[in-house]
């Protein structure tokens, strides 16, 4: 695997292939939310108890669970940058740190805008919504460290190892705080049920979550790109890029 | 750029003539690397540091005691009101006295340089960071313990409630120390880290503040709370064993 | 086999290039300056040397083993004093003494004749925060005269000291040097005692400027 | 078709607001994420460019000024033969 990996960790090589990759995804995307946010707005049909506010559904599950699967692969290209000494791992994280961030801030968004008509309040201290809040507040934390540090390949390094302690307290974050909620629950909030899902719903759903997938695709995969410049800015290669699009410029 | 220091000839015949009995007999002359030896030097150390500079242990305990005195300022005088919130109000007190005092555990030595010869010694790094840890713990942690039962009469915590509170404080206090150590470490070579520090720690402490406020809270029903103890020992020994590691991969990256 | 080698180090700084595979090998009895501008990674050189700073590419051995992975026998023989002397506000000059060199792992029975030779004498028990600055430095450079460590690593050593004092410090590197240890230090002065035939130079040089 | 008309829609059975401060503000922050981070490539190349400019600048002084110092040299030696 690793001799098949190789020519991918030079940053040259991966620049260009992330550069020849982004059309196509961005296409997919397209085609994939487009579908989906159509079929979830006008076709799919309304719940029974919550009618058309359902519909937050198709926005809120993508964002909820994309936020934490990005903080997962967010430490696991730290663990990797921190153990094989990979920079290019490194510029992966920093990248996805925002993305995550912004998904985070959507789930908790929609989150509270669903909540609203359903429990009658914008904010409940809800175990999932607890949760999510407090991911946020570690992914604000891993983006402040980046921005802290002058040096990107030391910023790089600390958020790292931030990431990895918070990644192993997510879960007993999590924990506790669905432990705390239970044993706090007031009898006036009904939880929402889990959704009884059918087909005509499950489809839509499908094809949102994987257009919103690949829209974390698209933007990790720019964002990755403007890392690597950044970080290889001496690089002769980076030097001709950039007289090549100067002279373009002009 | 490529540059080449070459031996030259004379040092050869220099060595020769000269008696080198100094050089390279290292184990010889120095004492064994052990790790309680190394763990007891930094500890007296830095408790002798904190003596000579008494205001370090006062200032997070006046702290303490100054946010738990606003707050029944705050909401109002009844008893029952204070003492449902008592362990909460302690509990955040406590662990914002803590965030105030973790700031000084690198930031001193990385400024007057102690810091870069830690990292150099042959001692392993893991057990330097864990002195210090403990120190900070002697110096902040455990004086807030012996003060929170004069702050819990203030705030009348229900009398069963005492002994869950001491059991906490003193199982919790220690997790607080290990993981702002972490955060300290990875702010420590940043110019206003301050803000930063508490943004990276406070997500970290929110288990700990859950069971132990549920525990004190538990203790005043008459119920046993020994699963929220046994939880808060659990996650004190999981960052006692991974904290250090963390703090010393920290460290190398913020003094580089 | 030389103590210390360095090999294709770069590194980089601030988004600039300070050197780029630099190769240098370092054997006992070398006593080597390192010149340059200021700025142009002198001390970055050093620290990358000792193993506190990562180079962005390229590796340090010693005795031809990485340091990462001979860190506890790379640190016992290595004595490193950078800009800031590590030295205590709090402790009196025998206390930081005693405690640079225990955590070095070294026995300090003999840490006030060391403060005499470096002339502290009579002020062993003072807190290091009434002494000046230059007795800041001496009490850090006394560890230099318990000298088990063949590799010293000096960032401008001399800086705060007084004439007599870095003469003393002269004749003290050469006899290292002669014992089979090696200096590796930066300075801006001229080194006066020692012969130049002696030291080696390095000259670091911005290749962007 | 779930919607008989445009205004259906809009309205979402009493729950619009809440529907479409959702999909609005997921479309705000994540076109605002898009524009930022599509625009952030320019930025680094310019940003790179700009310093190689300067460090171009730089080289140009200090070749000049060898120049010149080989220049007096030649003169100096010239006077001294």
């Amino acid at each position: 695997m690793w001799k098949w990996l190789h020519p991918y960790a030079n940053p040259e090589v991966s620049y260009h292939f992330t550069n020849k990759l982004l059309p196509w995804l961005s296409a997919l995307t397209a085609i994939f939310l487009s579908i989906g946010l159509v079929w979830a707005l006008l076709f799919a049909p309304a719940d029974y108890q919550q009618g058309h506010s359902f519909r937050i559904f198709y926005i809120h599950v993508p964002a909820a669970s994309l936020s934490m699967g990005i903080y997962v692969a967010m430490a696991i290209a730290a663990f990797i940058s921190l153990v094989w000494q990979l920079k290019l791992a490194d510029a992966s994280a920093a990248a996805m740190a925002p993305v995550g961030a912004a998904f985070t801030a959507i789930a908790l968004i929609t989150g509270a805008a669903w909540g609203k008509p359903m429990w009658g309040t914008w904010w409940i201290w809800d175990a999932r919504l607890t949760s999510e809040l407090i991911l946020l507040f570690l992914y604000l934390g891993v983006i402040a460290l980046h921005n802290a540090f002058e040096d990107k390949n030391l910023a790089g390094k600390a958020a790292g190892i931030l990431t990895l302690v918070g990644v192993v307290n997510i879960p007993i974050i999590k924990y506790s705080v669905e432990w705390w909620n239970t044993l706090h629950q007031g009898s006036t909030v009904s939880k929402l049920g889990k959704p009884s899902m059918s087909l005509d719903m499950l489809w839509p759903f499908i094809f949102c979550f994987i257009g919103f997938a690949l829209l974390v695709a698209v933007i990790i995969c720019l964002r990755f790109r403007n890392e690597i410049l950044a970080r290889n800015s001496i690089r002769p290669w980076v030097r001709e890029l950039i007289q090549k699009n100067t002279v373009n410029n002009t | 750029m490529t540059l080449k220091a070459q031996s030259t000839q004379e040092t050869e015949n220099l060595t020769a003539t000269i008696d080198n009995s100094m050089i390279g007999d290292t184990a010889q002359s120095s004492q064994q690397l052990s790790y309680r030896h190394a763990f007891m030097l930094v500890l007296k150390r830095d408790l002798t540091i904190a003596m000579r500079h008494k205001d370090d242990i006062i200032n997070p305990l006046l702290f303490f005691v100054i946010v738990v005195t606003l707050f029944p300022l705050g909401i109002g005088p009844e008893a029952q009101t204070l003492s449902r919130i008592a362990p909460g109000i302690i509990w955040v007190a406590a662990l914002l006295a803590t965030l105030l005092s973790l700031d000084r555990l690198f930031k001193s030595d990385h400024l007057d340089g102690s810091l870069e010869q830690m990292l150099l010694s042959p001692h392993p790094i893991f057990i330097l960071v864990l002195a210090k840890i403990f120190a900070h713990w002697l110096i902040t942690g455990l004086p807030l313990i012996l003060i929170a039962p004069l702050l819990a009469v203030l705030l009348h915590l229900n009398e069963q409630s005492y002994t869950a509170l001491l059991l906490t404080l003193l199982l919790g206090t220690p997790v607080l120390s290990l993981l702002g150590a972490v955060g300290v470490a990875l702010t420590v070579g940043i110019k206003k880290g301050g803000v930063l520090l508490s943004l990276l720690v406070l997500p970290l402490y929110i288990p700990v503040l859950i069971f132990a406020t549920s525990a004190i809270d538990t203790a005043a029903l008459g119920l046993p709370y020994s699963g929220q103890l046994a939880i808060i020992a659990a996650l004190f020994f999981g960052s006692l064993t991974l904290a250090p590691f963390a703090v010393g991969a920290a460290l190398k990256v913020s003094t580089n | 086999m030389p103590l210390i080698s360095a090999v294709n180090l770069t590194c980089i700084r601030e988004e600039r290039l300070l050197f780029d595979e630099l190769s240098l090998e370092i054997y006992p009895g070398d006593i080597i300056q390192i010149e340059g501008p200021n700025g142009s990674g002198k001390t970055s050189l050093l620290r990358i040397l000792s193993g506190l700073s990562q180079p962005y590419d390229g590796h340090i051995l010693y005795k031809n083993e990485k340091i990462s992975s001979c860190r506890e026998e790379f640190h016992q023989n290595l004595l490193y004093f950078g800009h800031l002397s590590g030295v205590k506000d709090e402790m009196t000059a025998e206390e930081n003494l005693d405690f640079n060199l225990a955590l070095h792992g070294n026995k300090n029975e003999e840490s006030l004749t060391y403060l005499a030779k470096i002339n502290l004498a009579g002020f062993e028990e003072s807190l290091a925060s009434h002494l000046s600055a230059g007795q800041h430095r001496r009490i850090a450079l006394a560890r230099l005269y318990h000298n088990n460590a063949p590799i010293w690593i000096l960032d401008e050593p001399f800086t705060a000291i007084d004439k007599q004092g870095v003469s003393g410090l002269e004749q003290l590197f050469s006899a290292h040097a002669q014992r089979g240890g090696c200096v590796i230090l930066t300075t801006h002065q001229d080194l006066i005692s020692i012969k130049p035939e002696q030291v080696k130079k390095i000259t670091l040089d911005y290749d962007y400027l | 078709m779930q919607f008989n008309n445009f205004s259906d829609f809009i309205n979402m059975g009493g729950y619009g607001f809440y529907v479409w401060l959702s999909f609005g503000a997921a479309a705000l922050i994540l076109t605002l994420l898009l524009i930022s981070s599509k625009a952030g490539h320019q930025q680094v190349i310019t940003k790179i460019a700009k310093r190689k400019k300067r460090e171009d600048k730089l080289r140009q002084a200090k070749d000049l000024r060898k120049q010149q110092n080989e220049q007096n040299k030649t003169a100096l030696n010239e006077v001294i033969e």
